[in-house]
C-alpha cells in the first residue's frame, strides 16, 4: 500500500514539476516565470522528502531545508531585480 | 539510467559550449556556469550511479563512492570562485572597454 | 619525513594572508613580508635541491594518510629544480615590482605570494586532483596579477585568458573524472600502475583522457593552436607580472612532462599523447618564430619568444630520451629567467621611449644607451641562442639529443627558428637603440639599482653557461629519474625497490 | 539580563527549533541548543532594532490554531476553484484599510491573508494605511473585508499592541 | 694556460677603453694599444714556442657530457692568425685615433674592436669545434656592432643587419655541420677529428656535413652567392673596414677551410664545390671592382675577389696550393689593410670617396699617394711586392689541375683573366684618384696630408709589403712553413719562396695580366659604357632585402591572421582540439562496457528530460537574459536533484547554496549590462558553434557512457573503513574534505580568498552607467525595501544562523560542513542587504570582510600546522571524546577547527563579493559611453 | 498497518495538493490568479508529504521525528513573502505606461 502511495505521489509531483516547467517556458510575463520557478523549488522539496520516505533515508532533510531557504532567496532576488534593477542597494 | 546520465552530460555540456562561443560576455558567463554544472555532474558520475546509499560510514553494505562526491564538492566551490571572478571581470571589461563584445570585431588591427 | 617540504607552500600562504591583514597598514610592511618570504623560499628550496640532488625521492604524506589514499607531496630532482627556479625568479621580480608596480593596486602583496604557493604546490604534489587545485590557485592568482593596475588592454586580454582557462579547467575535470572513473585512484604513481595494467577495454577511455590532459596542459603551456591568449596578455600586463608569468607556461610544460613521463609513457598502453608532443612542439616553434618576426611591438615580440621557448622545450621532451629531456630541463630555467629579465628590461626601455612606448618605431635616444643596450644585447643573444650564452648551450644540447630520422626536422625548425630570431631581434635592437630621434626624455635616468633585478635575471644566462657542466649533470640525472618512473612509483607507494 | 538575553521568548523559540533540527531532546542537545539560542540573538538583535512588543501569548496560540484551520479550508476552496471551470472565476483586487500600526504585525497579517482562502496580499500602501489584496473569486467585497478584520486583524492588534 | 690568456686578454681588456674614455681620447687609445700590444707580444712568445716544436695548448672541461670543452691549441695556422689579428689590430687602433671625429664614441669602438679581436683569436686557437663555433658567432655579433657603429646612418644599420643575418645563417649551418662532423668522429676535439679524414670522407654523412660547413665558410668569407653583404658593410668607419675585411672577419671563412682541410678535402666534391665557388667569386668580384665609383666599394669587391682566390687555392686540393693560400692570407691582410687606411685618409681629408670627384690628389698628398701606390701594386701582383709572390704560386698551381681533364686550360685562363681585372682595378685606384686631372668640387678643398700618426700604420703595412716581397724567405718563411704544415697536416713538398724562378708559364701569365690589366684600364670609358648597357644580373643585396621584406610581410600577415584578439576564436580552437581528442579515440572501438545497466524509472526519466530541456532553454533564451538566468537556475536545481537521486546529499547541499549565490551574482551584473539587439554572429560562425558544441557534448557524453558502463575498483573502500576510526566522523565525504584530503580544501579556500580579493580589486573605481529605467523603458519601482520582506528577514536571520550552526556542527557525521554552513550564513546576511539596503545593514554592523577571510584561511592552515609541533605531517588530525556532566559524551575533533576556518573564509568571501558588488550603485558615477 | 495507511493517505493528499497547485499555475488565466495555486495548494501539498514523513520516520525509529515540520514552518514564513513580491513586480510591470510583457 505504501509503495503504491509513494509511486502515485511520485507521479503527482513529477507531473506538477512538468506543469511548472511548462509555465516557466510559456511565461508569458517574467513574474509568471518567477512564480513557476518558485513553485518548482517547493515541489522539489516534496520530491526530496518523498525520496527520503521511499529509500527510508533521513539524509535528504538538509537538502530539502536548504531548497526552502535558497528557493526563497532566489525568488526575492529575481523580484527585486524586476522591481529595482539593483538587488543590493 | 546510464544512457540517461550520459545524455544529460552531452546536452548540458553541448549547451554550455554553445553559449561560451557566443559573442557577448553575459552569454559566455552563462555558458561557463552551465558547463561547470555539467562538469561537476560528470565528476560525480565517475563514482557510478548508486541509488539510496549515501556514503556514511554508519551505513551497512555498499554505498556510493564518497571520493567523487568530495572532488565534486571541491570543484563546485572552485567553480563558484571562478564564476564570481569572471562575472565581475565581465563588468570591469564593460566599464573599461565600453562594450560587452568579445569576438574581437572591434579590435584595432 | 622532513617538514621542510611544506615551507614552499606554507610560507607563501602565511605571507599572503598576513598581507591581507596588513592591507590597511600601507605598502611598507607588506613589501617587507613579501621580500622576507621570497628570501626564505630561496633558502628553503635550495636546501630541498640539495636533498633531491642525491637522487633520493622524498615523499610527504599529508594528514599522515598513506598513498594512494591521502595526498602526497613528492620531491624528486625535477620538482626541486622547478622550485628553485621559481624562487630564483621570484626575488628579482618582486624587487622590481617594489619599485612601483605594486602600488597600482592594494593587493599585489596578497596575491603575489599565493601565486608562488600555487606554483610550488603544482610542482610538489603527487596527486592529480591536488594538481588541479593548485592549478586553480595559481590561475586565480594569475588572473588577479594580470589585472593588476587595470586598464582597458589588461582587462580585454585578461578576459580572454580567464575564459579560456575556465574552459580549460572544465576539460581538466572531465579528464580527471574519466581517469578516476576508469582507474579508481588519483595518486599519480598509483595511476601509472593502473594505466600500465589496464585492459584493452579501458584503452579508448584512457586514451581520450590522456589526450585531453595534454590539451589542457598544452593550453597552459601555450602550444599550437592553443597559444593565442598569451601574446596579447603578456604584452598588456605590468612588466613585473609579465616577468613572473615567464614561469606560467613552464607549469604547463612541467605538467605535461610529469604526467606523460609517469602515467602515459610512450611505451605504455596509450602512447598517443606522448607521441603527439614532438610534431606539435615543432609546429609551435615554427609558428612562434614567424610571429616573433611579425611583431610590431616589443612586448608582443617578447611574448612570442615565450612561445618559441615553449616549442623548444617540448621538442626536447618529445624526443623522449635522456639527452632530449635533459636539454629541455637545461633550457627551461634559461628561457624562464631570460624572458623574465627581458620583460623587466623592456619596462625600462618603454619608459625611456616615452610616446613611442613599445611600438617598434623610432623613439627618443635612451638616457643610458650603453648600459641598456648591453643588457638588451645580452638578453637578445641569450634568447636567440647565440653563443656563448645559455640559449646556445640549450639548443646545442637539444640538437645533439635528436636521433636520426626526426633529427632533420628538429634541426631544420630549431635552426630556422634561431635565424628568424636573429633577424627579428636584430631589427628590434636596431630600432630601439640605433634608429633613434632626438634627445633623451627628461626625467631621472635609470639607475643601476633599478636595473639590478633585470640585470640579475639576464646575467643568469652567463652563469648558466659557465655552470653548464654541473647543471647538465643535474638535468641528466633528473631526466634519467623521469624516464625510469619505477623509483618514483616505489617511493610514493612505499614499495621496496626491486 | 536584557543585555545577555535580549529576546527571551525568541531564544526559547530558537531552542525549540534547534531541537526540531537535531530531531532529538538529549540533554547534550538541549545544552548546545540553549547556548546557540542565547548567543545568536546577541548578534542578530542589531538587525532587529524595531522589535514589536508582544503580549497575550495565549491569544497567539488561538490565532495560530485558527490560522492553520483556515489554511486547510483555504486549500480545499482553492482546489475546487482551480479544478473547476476557470471561466466562472471573478478575480479582482480589493483594498483593505489597515488599523495595525506595527510593521511586524502588518507583515503577519499579510502572511495570513496570503495563506488563507482565495486571497493574496499584493501591496502594502506606502503610508501603511491599506493593503492591496488579490481575490481569486469575489462575491462581495464588504463581508470579506470584515471577515479579515475580525478574524485576523483584531487578534493581531491584541498581540502586538504597540 | 697562456693560450687562454691570449683570448682573455683582449676580452677583459675590452673594458678598459670605455672606462678610460673619460680621461680623454689619447688615454683611451693608449689603453687599447697597451692591451693589443700585450696580446701581440704574448702571441709572439707562443709563436716562438710553436716554432720550437712545443705548441702551447690547454684543455679545461666545460660541458664535458657532450664534448664541449675549453680546448685551445697554438699550432702553425693558429699562430699565423694569432700574429696577424693583434698585429693589424694595433695599427687600426692607432689609425682610428685620428680617423674618428670628436663626436664618435671612441671608447665603444676600441672596446668592440678588442672584443672582436678576442673572438677572432678564439676562432683561430680553438681545438674544439663547438668552441670554435662559439667564437665564430661572436665575430658575427661583434662585427654587427662594429658595422653599425655609425648607428644614425640607415645604410650602416642595414649593412650591419645584413652582415649579421648572412653570417648568422652561415653560423647556424656551420653548427649543424659541426654537429654532424662531431657525430661522425665521435668527438668535437679538432686535433682528434683531423686524424680521421679517411673515416669521415667515407661516411654517408660526409656530403651534408661538407655542404653545411661550406655554407658557413662561404657566408663568412663573402663567397658567391653570399658575397653581397660585404660591400654593404662598407658603411662602417674605415678603421673597422680595414680590420674586418683585411685580416679578420672575412678571413675566418678561409681559416675554417684551412683548418678542416685535412678532413674535408681530397674528394671531387670538395674540389668542384670549393674551387668552383672560389673561381666564380674571384672573377665576379674582380669584374665588379672595376666598375665601382666608391673607393671603398672597389676595395670591397676586390676583397671578395681575393677571398675567392684563396678559396680557389684551397679548392685546388694540392699541398702547394694550400701553401699559396696561406701565403695569400698574409699578403692580402697587409696590402688590403693599408689600402683601406689610405682610402680612409682620402675620405677623411677630402670628404668624399667618389672616384668621379677624386682626381689629381698626388699634388696635395704625395706621401699618402706613394703609400697607396705600393699597396695597390702589391694587390695587382707587381713584382717585388708580396702580392706578386702568392699570385705567382697561384698561377703555377692552376696549371697542375688534372680533374678537369681536357678542359684543363680553363682554369689558368680564368686565373689570368682575374689577374687582368685585378691589375685594372688597382690601376684605377691609383690613377683615377691621384692623377687623372684635377679634383672636382670636393667637400673639403684643398686636401692636406693627414696627421703624422695617421700615416704610420699605412707606412708600416706598405713597408711589410715591400719587405715580404723582396725577402720572402727571411721574413715570412718560418711562419708560412709552420702554418702551411698545420693546414695540410703533412710534411710539405719542397717549394721555394723566391722572387725569380726563371722564365716559366706563371711568369708569362703574370706579364699577360699586367699588360692586359693596363689595357683594360685604358679602355675604361668604353667598358663603363658597355657595362651600363649589359643586362645586369639582379643585385643580390636588393634581392636579399626584398626577400627579407617579403618574409616580414608574410610573418605580419600570418600573425594578424592568427590573432585578431577574438575570444571566440581562441575558445573555438581549444574546444575544437578537445572535441577531436575526445571523439577520435572513442569513435572506433566498442565504447559500451560490460556492466549491466540500471533500469530507468518514470520520475527520473522526467527529471532528466526537464534537466535537458532547461539546458536547451538557457541557450534558447540567452538573449532574454533574465529568463536565461531562470532557466539556468532550473538546471542548478535539477542537478542538485540528480545528486540526491544518486546518493550525494552533500553535493546537493553545496550545489543548491552555490547556485543561489551565482544567480545573485548574475542578477547584480545584469543590472549594468546593456541590452541590444545586435545581429547574431555570421551564419558560418553559428554553424561552427553548433558543430563544436555537438562535438564536445558528444565527446563528453561518450566518455560518460563508456565510464558508467565499466566496473570501478576504487580506493574509496579505505575511506569508508577509516572514516570513523581514523577520521572521527561518519560522513565520509566530509571526513575526506577535512581530513583525508584536507589539503585540497585548504587549496580551495585559498582559491576563494584570492577570487574575493581579486573581485574587490576589480570593483575598485569601476565606473558603470546606472540604468535609470528597465529594459523596456519603465522607471524602477519607487519603494526600495518592501516592508513585508524587511520585516520577515529580521525573523529569518536568526533562524538561518541556527540552521547554519546545525549544518556546521553536524557536518562531520551527517550532510553539511563548514562550507555549506558558511554559505548559508552569508546568504542570510545578504538577504539583510537585499531587504534593508547596504547602508542600513552596514550601519547595524560593519563586518570586516578582508580580515575575516585572512583569519579563516589562517585558522585552517594553523590547524594543519599544529600537527607539525608534535612532528606529525601537516594536517594530521586528532579527535577525542569528552564527557561532561548533564551534556554527556561528545566528540571534539581538530577537523572541526579546520572546518571553522573554512566557514569563516566562505562567509568573508561571499560577503566581500556580493556586498561590494551591491555597493557599486551607491557611488556617484558619471555615465560612461556604452557601445 | 494503520500507520502505513495514514502515511499513504497523507502522501496521496500531499501529492494531490501539490499537483493541484501546479495545475492552477498552468491553467489559470493570469498571473494574479495563478499566484493562488502555489501559495496555498503547493504549500499544503508539501505539508502533507512532510507529515507523512514525520509519521514514517517516527514509526521507523520509535522516536518522534519532527524536524520535517521545520520545513513547513519555513515555507509558511516565506511563501507569502514570495507571493507578495511576485505580485508587487507584476503590478509594477503592469503599471501605467509600460508594456506588459517581456517577450
Ligand atoms: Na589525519
Ligand atoms: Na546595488
Amino acid at each position: 500500500m505504501l509503495t503504491t502511495a509513494i509511486t502515485v505521489a511520485f507521479f503527482c509531483i513529477a507531473a506538477a514539476l512538468t506543469l511548472n516547467f511548462w509555465r516557466l517556458f510559456a511565461g508569458p510575463t517574467l513574474p509568471d516565470r518567477i512564480l513557476a520557478l518558485d513553485t518548482m523549488a517547493i515541489n522539489t522539496i516534496a520530491l526530496l522528502i518523498l525520496l527520503g520516505i521511499h529509500q527510508n533515508l533521513t539524509e535528504y532533510f538538509e537538502a530539502a531545508l536548504l531548497i526552502a531557504m535558497m528557493g526563497f532567496i532566489g525568488t526575492v532576488a529575481l523580484c527585486k531585480y524586476l522591481l529595482r534593477g539593483d538587488i543590493i542597494e | 539510467m546510464e544512457a540517461l546520465a550520459a545524455l544529460i552530460i552531452a546536452v548540458l555540456i553541448g549547451c554550455g559550449t554553445y553559449l561560451t562561443l557566443c559573442a557577448r560576455t553575459f552569454s559566455v558567463v552563462l555558458g561557463l556556469s552551465l558547463m561547470s554544472y555539467a562538469v561537476n555532474l560528470f565528476l560525480f558520475f565517475s563514482g557510478r550511479l548508486v541509488t539510496g546509499a549515501p556514503p556514511l560510514a554508519t551505513n551497512i553494505g555498499a554505498t556510493a563512492d564518497p571520493l567523487p562526491q568530495a572532488l565534486g564538492l571541491t570543484a563546485i566551490v572552485i567553480g563558484f570562485g571562478m564564476t564570481a571572478f569572471v562575472v565581475i571581470l565581465a563588468l570591469r571589461a564593460l566599464g573599461e572597454l565600453g562594450t560587452d563584445q568579445v569576438d574581437g570585431e572591434d579590435e584595432k588591427p | 619525513m622532513n617538514h621542510l617540504i611544506m615551507i614552499p607552500l606554507l610560507l607563501p600562504l602565511a605571507a599572503g594572508m598576513t598581507n591581507l591583514l596588513l592591507v590597511r597598514k600601507g605598502i611598507g610592511p607588506q613589501r617587507l613580508v613579501s621580500v622576507l618570504t621570497a628570501c626564505g623560499l630561496l633558502a628553503a628550496t635550495l636546501l630541498l635541491l640539495v636533498r633531491a640532488e642525491t637522487g633520493h625521492i622524498d615523499t610527504y604524506e599529508l594528514g599522515n594518510w598513506p598513498a594512494p589514499f591521502g595526498i602526497i607531496l613528492v620531491l624528486d630532482r625535477l620538482s626541486a629544480l622547478m622550485l628553485v627556479l621559481t624562487a630564483f625568479l621570484t626575488l628579482p621580480v618582486l624587487l622590481h615590482a617594489c619599485s612601483g608596480d605594486d602600488k597600482l593596486g592594494r593587493d599585489f602583496h596578497v596575491i603575489f605570494p599565493l601565486q608562488i604557493m600555487g606554483l610550488n604546490g603544482a610542482f610538489l604534489t603527487g596527486d592529480l586532483f591536488n594538481l588541479f587545485v593548485f592549478f586553480e590557485i595559481l590561475l586565480i592568482a594569475s588572473y588577479c596579477l594580470a589585472l593588476h593596475g587595470l586598464g582597458p588592454e589588461r582587462t580585454r586580454n585578461a578576459l580572454r585568458y580567464v575564459v579560456l582557462n575556465l574552459i580549460g579547467s572544465s576539460l581538466f575535470l572531465i579528464a580527471l573524472g574519466t581517469l578516476y572513473g576508469v582507474c579508481g585512484t588519483l595518486n599519480m604513481a598509483d595511476l601509472a600502475l593502473k594505466v600500465a595494467g589496464s585492459t584493452p577495454d579501458q584503452a579508448p577511455l584512457l586514451r581520450a583522457a590522456g589526450l585531453l590532459l595534454l590539451a589542457v596542459f598544452g593550453l597552459k603551456a601555450a602550444i599550437l593552436p592553443l597559444f593565442l591568449w598569451l601574446p596579447g596578455l603578456y604584452a598588456a600586463v605590468l612588466p613585473s607580472v609579465a616577468a613572473l608569468f615567464a614561469i606560467m607556461t613552464k607549469v604547463g610544460v612541467y605538467a605535461i612532462l610529469r604526467t606523460q613521463s609517469l602515467i602515459f609513457t610512450n611505451h605504455g598502453p596509450v602512447p598517443e599523447a606522448a607521441g603527439l608532443l614532438f610534431p606539435v612542439a615543432l609546429a609551435t616553434l615554427a609558428a612562434g618564430s614567424l610571429c616573433v618576426l611579425g611583431s610590431r611591438r616589443l612586448r608582443v615580440l617578447l611574448a612570442w619568444l615565450v612561445i618559441v621557448s615553449v616549442g623548444t622545450l617540448l621538442a626536447g621532451i618529445g624526443l623522449w630520451n635522456v639527452a632530449g629531456i635533459s636539454a629541455s630541463l637545461y633550457y627551461l630555467p634559461h628561457s624562464t629567467l631570460v624572458t623574465a629579465g627581458l620583460f623587466l628590461l623592456a619596462d625600462h626601455l618603454v619608459r625611456q621611449r616615452g610616446p613611442a612606448g613599445d611600438v617598434l618605431e623610432p623613439g627618443p635616444t635612451m638616457s643610458r644607451p650603453n648600459l641598456l643596450g648591453s643588457l638588451f644585447l645580452l638578453g637578445a643573444m641569450a634568447i636567440a641562442g647565440l653563443p656563448p650564452l645559455s640559449g646556445f648551450i640549450g639548443k646545442l644540447l637539444l640538437l645533439n639529443a635528436a636521433q636520426a630520422p626526426i633529427a632533420a626536422w628538429l634541426w631544420l625548425v630549431v635552426l630556422g627558428g634561431s635565424l628568424i630570431g636573429i633577424i627579428a631581434l636584430g631589427r628590434c635592437g636596431s630600432v630601439l637603440f640605433w634608429k633613434t630621434q632626438g634627445d633623451p626624455l627628461s626625467g631621472p635616468p635609470v639607475s643601476w639599482l633599478r636595473l639590478a633585478p633585470a640585470a640579475t635575471l639576464l646575467l643568469t644566462a652567463v652563469a648558466l653557461s659557465v655552470m653548464a657542466g654541473p647543471v647538465t649533470t643535474y638535468t641528466d640525472a633528473a631526466a634519467e629519474q623521469l624516464l625510469a618512473p619505477d623509483s618514483y612509483i616505489n617511493a610514493v607507494l612505499g614499495r621496496e625497490t626491486p | 539580563m536584557k543585555r545577555w538575553l535580549p529576546q527571551p521568548m525568541f531564544s526559547l523559540f530558537l531552542l525549540l527549533i534547534w531541537l526540531l533540527l537535531v530531531n532529538s531532546a538529549a540533554p547534550g542537545q538541549i545544552v548546545l541548543g540553549a547556548l546557540l539560542a542565547v548567543t545568536i540573538p546577541l548578534f542578530t538583535i542589531r538587525f532587529w532594532p524595531d522589535q514589536p512588543c508582544m503580549r497575550r501569548p495565549l491569544t497567539l496560540i488561538v490565532y495560530l490554531a485558527v490560522f492553520f484551520w483556515d489554511i486547510v479550508v483555504a486549500n480545499l476552496t482553492v482546489a475546487r476553484l482551480i479544478l473547476g471551470p476557470t471561466r466562472n472565476l471573478r478575480p479582482t483586487f480589493i483594498r483593505l484599510p489597515l488599523d495595525l500600526k506595527n510593521d511586524f504585525a502588518i507583515t503577519l497579517l499579510a502572511h495570513t491573508i496570503s495563506l488563507t482562502p482565495g486571497t493574496v496580499s499584493a501591496q502594502v500602501a506606502e503610508d501603511r494605511r491599506s493593503l492591496l489584496i488579490h481575490v481569486l473569486d469575489l462575491d462581495d467585497e464588504a463581508p470579506l473585508v470584515n471577515r479579515i478584520k475580525q478574524r485576523y486583524e483584531a487578534p493581531l492588534k491584541e498581540i502586538f499592541p504597540c | 694556460m697562456n693560450v687562454l690568456l691570449l683570448v682573455l686578454l683582449p676580452l677583459l681588456g675590452a673594458m678598459l677603453p670605455p672606462l678610460t674614455i673619460r680621461f680623454g681620447r689619447d688615454v683611451c687609445t693608449w689603453a687599447g694599444m697597451a692591451v693589443t700590444a700585450c696580446t701581440l707580444m704574448l702571441a709572439a712568445v707562443l709563436f716562438i714556442q710553436a716554432l720550437e716544436g712545443s705548441p702551447a695548448s690547454m684543455h679545461l672541461p666545460w660541458l664535458h657530457g657532450i664534448g664541449l670543452d675549453l680546448s685551445l691549441r697554438m699550432d702553425g695556422l693558429a699562430a699565423l692568425f694569432a700574429l696577424l689579428v693583434p698585429g693589424i689590430g694595433l695599427l687600426v687602433i692607432i689609425y682610428a685615433r685620428y680617423y674618428l671625429s670628436e663626436k664618435d664614441p671612441m671608447g665603444r669602438l676600441h672596446g668592440l674592436l678588442l672584443v672582436f679581436m678576442s673572438s677572432m683569436l678564439g676562432v683561430a686557437l680553438s681545438d674544439n669545434l663547438i668552441l670554435m663555433l662559439i667564437f665564430w658567432e661572436s665575430t658575427s655579433l661583434s662585427s654587427f656592432l662594429l658595422i653599425g657603429f655609425w648607428q644614425h646612418r640607415a645604410d650602416a644599420r642595414q649593412g650591419a643587419r645584413m652582415a649579421l643575418i648572412v653570417t648568422g645563417a652561415g653560423g647556424l649551418a656551420l653548427l649543424a655541420g659541426f654537429l654532424l662532423l662531431g657525430q661522425m668522429a665521435g668527438t668535437f676535439r679538432i686535433s682528434e677529428i683531423l686524424a680521421q679524414g679517411d673515416h669521415i670522407r667515407a661516411h654517408s654523412l660526409y656530403v651534408p656535413t661538407l655542404m653545411l660547413i661550406l655554407i658557413g665558410a662561404f657566408t663568412k668569407s663573402a663567397q658567391f652567392p653570399f658575397h653581397f653583404w660585404l660591400p654593404k658593410a662598407m658603411a662602417a668607419p674605415t678603421p673597422i673596414s680595414a680590420y674586418l675585411h683585411s685580416a679578420t672577419m672575412v678571413k675566418a671563412g678561409v681559416f675554417l677551410l684551412a683548418r678542416l682541410y685535412p678532413v674535408l678535402s681530397g674528394t671531387d666534391l670538395w674540389f668542384f664545390t670549393v674551387s668552383g665557388v672560389g673561381l666564380t667569386t674571384l672573377l665576379m668580384g674582380a669584374y665588379a671592382a672595376i666598375f665601382q665609383h666608391d673607393l671603398k666599394g672597389l676595395l670591397a669587391y676586390s676583397t671578395i675577389s681575393h677571398l675567392g682566390l684563396i678559396v680557389l687555392l684551397f679548392g685546388l686540393d694540392t699541398p702547394l696550393a694550400a701553401v699559396a693560400g696561406v701565403f695569400h692570407i698574409i699578403n692580402h691582410a697587409t696590402f688590403k689593410a693599408s689600402l683601406f687606411m689610405a682610402a680612409g685618409i682620402i675620405d677623411h681629408e677630402t670628404g668624399t670617396r667618389d672616384m668621379r670627384r677624386l682626381n689629381g690628389l698626388w699634388k696635395y698628398m704625395p706621401h699618402t699617394a706613394a703609400l697607396a701606390m705600393i699597396a695597390a701594386a702589391a694587390m695587382a701582383g707587381v713584382p717585388l711586392l708580396n702580392g706578386f709572390l702568392s699570385k705567382e704560386m697561384f698561377f703555377a698551381e692552376t696549371l697542375h689541375v688534372h680533374l678537369l681533364g681536357p678542359a684543363w686550360m680553363l682554369l689558368p685562363a680564368a686565373a689570368t683573366l682575374a689577374g687582368i681585372f685585378a691589375v685594372a682595378y688597382s690601376a684605377r685606384f691609383i690613377h683615377d684618384v691621384f692623377f687623372n686631372g684635377a679634383p672636382r668640387d670636393l667637400p673639403r678643398f684643398p686636401p692636406h696630408e693627414p696627421p703624422r700618426f695617421m700615416k704610420i700604420p699605412v707606412e708600416i703595412l706598405a713597408g711589410a709589403c715591400l719587405l715580404v716581397g723582396i725577402l720572402p724567405a727571411l721574413t715570412v718563411g718560418p711562419l708560412l712553413d709552420l702554418a702551411a704544415t698545420s693546414v695540410t697536416g703533412e710534411t710539405l713538398p719542397p717549394y721555394s719562396l723566391a722572387i725569380w724562378h726563371g722564365f716559366n708559364t706563371p711568369l708569362l701569365m703574370s706579364l699577360v695580366a699586367l699588360g692586359g690589366g693596363f689595357a683594360v684600364y685604358a679602355m675604361r670609358r668604353r667598358l663603363f659604357a658597355l657595362h651600363e648597357r649589359l643586362p645586369l644580373a639582379p643585385d643580390a643585396a636588393a634581392l636579399f632585402n626584398a626577400a627579407e621584406e617579403a618574409l616580414i610581410r608574410c610573418a605580419r600577415a600570418f600573425l594578424h591572421g592568427l590573432d585578431n584578439g577574438s575570444l571566440q576564436r581562441s575558445a573555438a580552437l581549444l574546444l575544437g582540439v578537445a572535441a577531436l581528442v575526445m571523439i577520435l579515440p572513442l569513435a572506433g572501438p566498442a565504447i559500451t562496457g560490460p556492466l549491466p545497466l540500471t533500469p530507468i524509472d518514470g520520475p527520473s526519466l522526467m527529471g532528466a528530460l526537464l534537466l535537458m530541456a532547461a539546458g536547451l532553454l538557457t541557450v534558447l533564451w540567452h538573449e532574454h537574459r533574465l529568463s536565461a538566468i531562470m532557466a539556468l537556475s532550473v538546471v542548478g536545481l535539477l542537478v542538485a536533484l540528480v545528486f540526491v537521486r544518486f546518493s550525494a546529499p552533500d553535493l546537493a547541499l553545496t550545489q543548491l547554496s552555490v547556485e543561489v549565490v551565482t544567480i545573485m551574482l548574475l542578477l547584480l551584473a545584469l543590472f549594468f549590462i546593456p541590452r541590444r539587439h545586435k545581429p547574431r554572429s555570421r551564419p558560418s560562425g553559428r554553424f561552427r558553434d553548433i558543430v563544436l558544441s555537438t562535438g564536445i557534448g558528444a565527446g563528453c557524453g561518450l566518455l560518460a557512457w563508456g565510464m558508467l558502463t565499466r566496473p570501478l575498483d576504487s580506493i574509496s573502500t579505505f575511506f569508508m573503513e577509516q572514516s570513523i576510526p581514523g577520521g572521527g566522523g561518519a560522513n565520509v565525504v566530509n571526513v575526506i574534505l577535512v581530513d583525508f584530503r584536507g589539503f585540497d580544501t585548504l587549496g580551495e579556500v585559498t582559491v576563494l580568498a584570492v577570487a574575493a580579493v581579486g573581485v574587490f580589486a576589480m570593483l575598485d573605481n569601476l565606473r558603470l552607467p546606472i540604468p535609470a529605467h528597465d529594459q523596456d523603458g519603465r522607471p524602477w519601482a519607487a519603494e526600495p525595501h518592501p516592508l513585508i520582506l524587511s520585516q520577515m528577514t529580521r525573523f529569518l536571520l536568526p533562524l538561518a544562523l541556527l540552521v547554519s550552526g546545525f549544518l556546521f556542527l553536524r557536518g562531520h557525521n551527517a550532510p553539511g560542513g563548514g562550507f555549506i554552513a558558511g554559505l548559508v550564513t552569508a546568504v542570510a546576511l545578504i538577504l539583510q542587504y537585499m531587504a534593508n539596503g547596504t547602508a542600513w545593514t552596514q550601519r547595524q554592523w560593519r563586518l570586516p570582510f578582508h580580515p575575516l577571510i585572512a583569519v579563516g584561511v589562517l585558522v585552517a592552515a594553523a590547524t594543519g600546522a599544529a600537527s607539525l609541533l608534535v612532528s606529525h605531517p601537516f594536517l594530521t588530525s586528532t579527535f577525542g571524546h569528552v564527557s561532561l556532566p548533564i551534556v554527556g559524551e561528545f566528540e571534539l575533533a581538530s577537523a572541526m577547527l579546520f572546518d571553522l576556518g573554512v566557514f569563516l573564509t566562505v562567509v568573508g568571501v561571499i560577503m566581500l563579493i556580493l556586498a561590494n558588488l551591491g555597493k557599486l550603485t551607491r557611488r556617484k558615477i558619471r555615465p560612461a559611453r556604452i557601445r | 498497518m494503520l500507520s502505513e495507511a495514514l502515511i499513504s493517505l497523507f502522501l496521496l493528499i500531499g501529492g494531490a495538493f501539490a499537483l493541484i497547485g501546479s495545475i492552477g499555475l498552468a491553467r489559470l488565466p493570469d498571473l494574479f490568479t495563478r499566484l493562488h495555486g502555489p501559495t496555498k495548494a503547493t504549500t499544503l501539498g508539501v505539508g502533507g508529504i512532510l507529515i507523512a514523513s514525520v509519521l514514517h520516520f517516527s514509526g521507523q525509529e520509535h522516536a518522534l521525528s519532527l524536524h520535517e515540520l521545520l520545513i513547513t514552518l519555513f515555507l509558511f514564513a516565506t511563501a507569502p513573502v514570495s507571493a507578495y513580491l511576485i505580485a508587487r513586480s507584476a503590478l509594477h510591470l503592469r503599471g501605467p505606461g509600460g508594456p506588459k510583457d517581456e517577450s
